[in-house]
């Protein structure tokens, strides 16, 4: 909403991509330079090649896939914090199941199962009891991350099931991850679903404007109630993905990584006050943190000189790219 | 035609404990276009909203077509196929105007995705029928308020409605415009649709409208045919006694006074060219045009909201540098902003913060607020404009749109600024309270002040302008002096660009 | 590395914090001067633990090394302490020494996903050998695998990956005693307080083995070697940062309590400043694993921590970087190596520094010393 | 903003508090019902003693601190995340200063010094540059976490200026305690500062709705700039005072306060969204959490069930709150 008037003297495009504001195009432009800088600094230390870049990819295919269904839930003006703490506790879950001999789809049911619920949980707080999402999945940040915990009592629970550890991390299909294809099919599908179905546009709606949603017949409980669900349930895939590439669950997964999903989120164009995102954004945001991760560290830097830098060079991005669209 | 399809009785409504609807009734006839009037605040909206399912009446019941009918939300109200265009807008800001016209009743391809070609395909046949030059997929908020009404307009049109409520549609809209939407509505009568009209311009009254229903403070005062009453009649019904009618008075103020304000050469790319134009101490200067012809763009950048590509500014004589509001408030200038949602008021704050905003480091007693003061002021204005509110400290989203816009108003009255830039200062006011705008322009004006005034509203303008400059496309097509102008079709034509 | 690290120097403690390089020349070991002391773990898989003094590579042997032009990675699972700041020191300095390069340090701030990546992307990078921390022995298990397959030599710090085998897939474990160092807590507990009275202690409230193994390690010493000391709290911490917090509830609690054990200096810092705000610095006593400055301090100064068992970071750090040259020439070597368990008291602190760190005690803590 | 119309219905109270919304007063029901409960179940434990409740206010003292500033932050439509990072790296360079002998003036100077200045860093690019401030304050939450680690090597930094430990974080004047002081003294001044002065004003002006703001003259870039600078020098003051109570400066000081501060702020009735908020709540919801932590160590609870058991309390006691109101 703040931004309702600032750009109102700059003309539209005029055409079909002029919901698209330049802010979303600073992240393709920052990343495209990000790559580039990499690639002529360290290019020789090994940060080119195909493995390396299949492993940012690795690396950031949970970020980016919670962050796909983050998109959705900042669309609608909403917030949801517990991602980290639910993808730990679904890799228990999944794990549990999985040692219990209830095999791939126990292990799949259960992971799943657990972030459903636990979306549905967040949800329905905030739709029926219209609690601020942010102290709702602050509190369930907390609470279910003290059930990953107090589940096995902090011990890793082991997955010895190699298909399972095959289709859900480790695994290769001729040279790509399995979790690149992963990544893929919900790359597209949330594209889709953000921009071409009903049910993305209602989102939108209800972020834009939630009372102007509303006098269009949209349920916008049922829509907030489905992002949730929505994240709840890809942050269970992505402990699922966590636990198959590090074939167990641990209580620790996935800590911090709410920041980083909706950091992904908000690098990608999309407004933390709803109503306009994109997909594509919120994945090269993911892919561009990643990027930088895997880059400092090839350059040999200390922790603390990595920390350093990536802050600078993630305000540094943004700034270049939004000078570039003014040039 | 004489069949009823809603009837709406002894509905009663309070918003803690003051009353806002007493025991009112109301009905309507298939077929009929059907006026619903009253001053600011007489209740109304919230009647329309009761019909809608928005509010829920205390007391009364609803019948639609002879059937009781529970409407407790808006979908249900859908259900009935009744439909609104709300007074505060119920847009999404974010998306664009045919995603905003569609929104839930999209096309759909084979695949069950929208289709968004063919949703801006209808769009823009709508929007062409209409007569409005905006595209399809511009984002609602980069647009100004008229096309955003358009916008609104265009959305209830579509929808397939039995009973159509238009709370204030054309408060923002030009006369061309307003032409273009009765024809619509004429033909959507013909159709057997009903619609409620609300607005507080009494000529569209007479112009489109078969019957009239008049509440005063949450009362039943009368329903009557049009063909069996006048203009004078109704405005005494509504105001509750006489009021003067707009006149055009000569004013005395020296014309060999050097300008006040002066603007030279004021380009703005694609949108202002060329503009040049002064105005002397005590004079009102009106501004005429059609939609987008770069009124609110001129004081925009006038007052350093946007980017001049070039242009001189001289207040006094002296040439300022005018490139942000900071610069223009020191510069004693005061914009009244078009859209009072967006840009006029805080809309989760009460009527005294919102008043007092603009002048708040002026009320302060050592470094604190004096709330004193503030109070002093905020009744003070609310008596003068007579705003109705329950008390300063309401909420001012819960004002009725008239009350909220006379606080917007008073808002920059309040500070007292030497030029005074009002950009359509009497949206959505009602006909008693803009006669004491009008004077109040006056008073400001008589103290020496520089007025320009931006309004649609033709009788309006010519009745507190001084002197009237015509827009077109982003020029000044003509700047006349309001004593040669003989009739207001004069101004009429020079507007449409001839 | 240089090719001019030539000299005559077999210690460490010759090497600045910053890691300048002295010259040496003669075999290289580590500091000759660390105490024989009983070892009292064992291995996770039952190794008999051997001593990191029995490492030695020749001088013909760190020429080789440095004419293989080898690299090294270091990667951590948490760098923040003042213990595995003088590890990682340690290890950059002795390899640069052996003319070894460090490609890359990471932390993966207790992070098992964080290391893998950090795996993977030091991979990437192809160093012949990786001296590693793992978070978790299961979570991270398939990334050293990946390792392992690529070639890379591992050398574990303080536990090994599951499903590794030492000799074949790394070569070995270097750890500190930290048994043997909750023993020492334990007994520097019961000196302090007269061997009868109440005591609380506080653990780490998460399945890793390095700090668990310390609060078991206390809590057996108390309840078999002191019938007299009654253990009446035992809260967890997963955050060391809220020491201070739960400090401050066993105090409100069992006011009247005699000592608390925290599982290392940074908890015990924050019980420490529960016990001042309660004005109970003079009744309670504090034990704890490692020596950290302000720990050091308060040692000194006679503060609440009155005394620690220590591991000795410093020659750890030397002998992985050691096991690491081992590795490349394929040298055997023992698969389980222990540094031993220093008892840290006020006599013996501004020496016990020295020996710990290779490298002088802070000011601060002399002056501490000398009040 | 999404709130901007939900409760339109509902009946306001038609007296001065009319602009405070209903929510403002949950935190307080909730936290004497907490206050209770604990009283109730462990109050034989010491819940009650005098001292253990100084403790829950020196626990909270810090985190209260930054919320007072955060209130404003949030209200103005922003956030800053480095919060946390600030008060590490303040409580070093103060730290550091005061070993190099400048003394307790150039400890504070030092401390406070870091904290406006990296405050003023986040206004500027957030005014000047139009970066979104979840953005802006994440990469200055990492970067400065790194300087913190970087400046002395993750080497803590003993204070052993007893005057200066006195006056931040140890000292007691009388029975009170001087964090107690502090936070009153801050309490008190933002209170007025919120509510009094016309800087207050233009701050949930500016949050409220930024063009509004702008058009009625009020410098919205220069008020944001300065709500960062107060997050920024609250920060500096907290590092210190944590640096005071534990005799040191350190690196990992305030990890995770970023999301506690926060949490304190919108518990207490500030919306997120900006326009509306209180200092009071803020007060009264960082003492609620800190209630909570200490209670349930107090219970002897094991970590795990802790989490879990704040994380309910936290959503229970504002559902709770809800209901009452209602009624
Ligand atoms: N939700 C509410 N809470 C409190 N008062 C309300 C609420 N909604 C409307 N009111 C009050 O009810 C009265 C009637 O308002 P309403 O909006 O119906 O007026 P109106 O006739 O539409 O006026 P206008 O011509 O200015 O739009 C006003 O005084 C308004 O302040
Ligand atoms: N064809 C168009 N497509 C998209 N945007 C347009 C178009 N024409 C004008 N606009 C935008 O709409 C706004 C102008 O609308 P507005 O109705 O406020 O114009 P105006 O000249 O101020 O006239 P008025 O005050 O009479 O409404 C400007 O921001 C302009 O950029
Ligand atoms: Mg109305
Ligand atoms: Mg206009």
């Amino acid at each position: 909403m703040q931004s309702k008037d600032t750009n109102r003297a700059q003309s539209t495009m005029g055409n079909i991509f002029s919901n698209l504001d330049w802010r979303n195009y600073i992240v393709y432009i920052a990343f495209i330079g990000i790559i580039i800088y990499f690639a002529v600094t360290i290019g020789d230390q090994g940060f080119l090649t195909v493995n390396n870049l299949l492993n940012i990819a690795r690396q950031t295919a949970m970020i980016a896939l919670m962050a796909l269904a983050m998109t959705f839930v900042i669309s609608s003006g909403e917030i949801d914090l517990s991602v980290g703490s639910v993808t730990a506790l679904a890799s228990l879950t999944g794990a549990l199941a999985i040692q219990a001999g209830y095999g791939v789809i126990g292990g799949l049911a259960a992971g799943l199962g657990t972030g459903v619920i636990i979306g549905l949980v967040n949800g329905l707080l905030v739709t029926r009891l219209a609690i601020p999402s942010f102290l709702v999945t602050l509190a369930s940040m907390e609470a279910v991350r003290g059930m990953a915990m107090w589940i096995t009592d902090t011990a890793p629970v082991t997955i010895v099931n190699p298909t399972f550890n095959y289709i859900f991390g480790a695994g290769d299909i001729g040279p790509i991850p399995i979790l690149l294809v992963w990544l893929l099919v919900f790359v597209v599908f949330a594209h889709i679903l953000y921009r071409k179905t009903p049910f993305g546009r209602q989102v939108l709606a209800t972020g834009g404007n939630e009372n102007a949603a509303k006098f269009s017949g949209v349920n916008t409980k049922k829509i907030k109630l489905l992002v949730f669900i929505g994240t709840g349930f890809m942050a269970g895939l992505a402990g699922l993905l966590y636990a198959g590439r590090m074939n167990a669950g641990r209580f620790s997964f996935g800590e911090g990584d709410e920041l980083s999903v909706i950091a992904a989120v908000i690098l990608g164009g999309t407004s933390l006050f709803g109503g306009t995102g994109t997909i594509i954004g919120t994945l090269v945001g993911a892919l561009m943190m990643g990027t930088i991760n895997n880059g400092l560290i090839i350059m040999g830097l200390d922790v603390s000189q990595q920390m350093i830098i990536s802050g600078i060079i993630i305000v540094l991005a943004v700034a270049f790219g939004k000078k570039q669209k003014k040039a | 035609m004489s069949e009823l399809v809603l009837e709406m009785c002894n509905i009663s409504k309070s918003f803690n404990s003051v009353n806002v609807l007493n025991n009112v009734g109301f009905q309507l006839k298939k077929g009929e276009i059907h006026a619903l009037m009253g001053g600011n605040g007489a209740g109304k909206s919230t009647l329309m909203k009761i019909l809608t399912g928005v509010y829920s009446a205390d007391s009364g019941e609803i019948l639609i077509e002879g059937k009781k009918a529970e409407i407790n939300n808006y979908n249900e109200a859908i259900d009935h196929k009744i439909s609104m265009i709300f007074q505060e807008f119920s847009l999404v800001p974010t998306l664009t105007v045919a995603q905003n016209i569609f929104l839930n009743r999209e096309d759909k391809t084979k695949l069950g995705l929208i289709n968004d070609k063919e949703c801006i395909k209808k769009t823009a046949k709508l929007l062409q029928e209409l007569g409005v030059d905006i595209s399809p997929v511009s984002i609602v908020q980069d647009l100004g308020v008229g096309f955003w009404q358009m916008t609104e307009i265009a959305k209830s049109l579509s929808q397939e409605a039995k009973i159509l409520i238009m709370d204030e549609p054309t408060s923002s809209l030009t006369e061309k415009e307003t032409d273009v939407l009765f024809d619509f509505m004429e033909r959507l009568k013909n159709k057997g649709i009903s619609i409620i009209y609300i607005s507080h311009r009494m000529e569209e009254i007479f112009k489109i409208c078969d019957r009239i229903t008049v509440l005063r403070d949450g009362e039943n005062i009368i329903t009557e045919d049009c063909e069996n009453t006048d203009l004078d009649t109704v405005i005494s019904h509504i105001v509750g006694g006489e009021v003067a009618s707009f006149e055009w008075k000569e004013r005395d103020y020296s014309l060999e006074a050097p300008p006040l304000l002066q603007v030279k050469n004021l380009n703005v790319s694609n949108q202002l060219e060329n503009i040049e134009f002064y105005i002397q101490p005590g004079e009102v200067l009106g501004v005429a045009g059609l939609m987008g012809s770069g009124r609110t763009e001129l004081v925009r950048a006038l007052f350093g909201i946007d980017h001049k590509d070039s242009g001189d500014i001289y207040i006094n004589g002296e040439k300022k540098l005018i490139n942000n509001q900071q610069d223009a408030i020191k510069a004693n200038m005061a914009l009244l902003p078009e859209d009072r949602r967006v840009q006029g008021l805080v809309l989760q704050h009460s009527v005294k913060d919102n008043m007092v905003l603009p002048i708040i480091d002026r009320v302060k007693k050592g470094l604190l607020v004096n709330e004193k003061i503030a109070n002093n002021i905020s009744n003070e204005y609310v008596d003068r404009l007579n705003i109705k509110t329950d008390n300063i400290y309401k909420q001012i989203s819960l004002l009725s749109g008239g009350n909220q816009q006379k606080v917007v108003l008073a808002k920059w009255l309040a500070t007292e600024p030497d030029i005074l830039l009002l950009d359509e200062p009497t949206i959505g006011v009602d006909i008693g309270a803009k006669t004491e705008i009008i004077e109040i322009i006056r008073l400001m004006a008589n103290s020496g002040k520089a007025i320009l005034v931006i309004s649609s509203e033709l009788n309006e303008l010519l009745a507190v302008s001084d002197k009237i400059m015509v827009m077109h496309k982003g020029k000044i097509s003509k700047t006349i002096n309001r004593k040669d102008i003989a009739s207001e079709e004069e101004i009429q034509y020079a507007i449409q660009g001839y | 590395g240089g090719e001019a690290d030539e000299g005559t120097n077999q210690e460490n403690g010759e090497t600045d914090d910053k890691g300048k390089v002295s010259e040496i020349s003669g075999p290289l070991t580590v500091n000759p001067d660390i105490p024989d002391m009983e070892v009292l773990d064992i291995g996770p898989n039952g190794e008999e633990a051997g001593s990191i003094k029995d490492l030695e590579l020749s001088e013909e042997e760190l020429k080789e090394i440095k004419d293989g032009n080898y690299t090294a990675a270091i990667v951590m699972h948490y760098s923040g302490t003042d213990y595995m700041k003088a590890a990682v020191n340690a290890m950059e300095t002795t390899f640069e020494q052996m003319g070894i390069e460090v490609i890359a340090v990471t932390d993966a701030n207790f992070s098992a996903e964080t290391q893998v990546n950090n795996i993977e992307s030091v991979l990437a990078k192809d160093p012949d050998i990786m001296v590693s921390v793992p978070v978790d022995a299961e979570a991270t298990a398939s990334a050293y695998r990946r390792a392992v397959d690529q070639g890379v030599k591992l050398v574990f710090m303080d536990g090994a990956a599951n499903g590794l085998e030492a000799g074949k897939d790394y070569i070995s474990i270097v750890t500190g005693d930290n048994y043997g160092n909750g023993v020492v807590a334990a007994e520097l507990m019961a000196e302090q307080i007269g061997e009868e009275g109440k005591i609380g202690m506080l653990y780490h409230d998460v399945n890793f083995f390095v700090t668990r193994n310390r609060a078991e390690a206390f809590e057996e010493t108390i309840l078999e070697k002191y019938p007299n000391i009654e253990i009446v709290a035992k809260e967890g911490f997963t955050d060391e940062n809220t020491g201070e917090a739960v400090g401050s509830a066993i105090l409100t609690r069992d006011g009247d309590i005699d000592g608390i054990f925290a599982p290392w200096d940074v908890p015990a810092e924050g019980v420490m400043s529960a016990v001042r705000t309660a004005g109970k610095a003079d009744q309670v006593v504090i034990t704890t694993v490692d020596l950290g400055t302000n720990a050091a301090i308060s040692i000194a100064a006679d503060g609440p921590i009155k005394g620690l068992g220590a591991q000795l970071p410093y020659d750890q750090g030397v002998a992985q970087s050691m096991l690491g040259g081992y590795a490349v020439l394929d040298k055997e070597a023992p698969p389980y190596l222990v540094s031993p368990a220093i008892k840290v008291t006020k006599e013996n602190v501004l020496e016990s520094w020295e020996l710990i760190y290779g490298e002088e005690a802070p000011q601060t803590v002399q002056d501490a010393m000398a009040q």
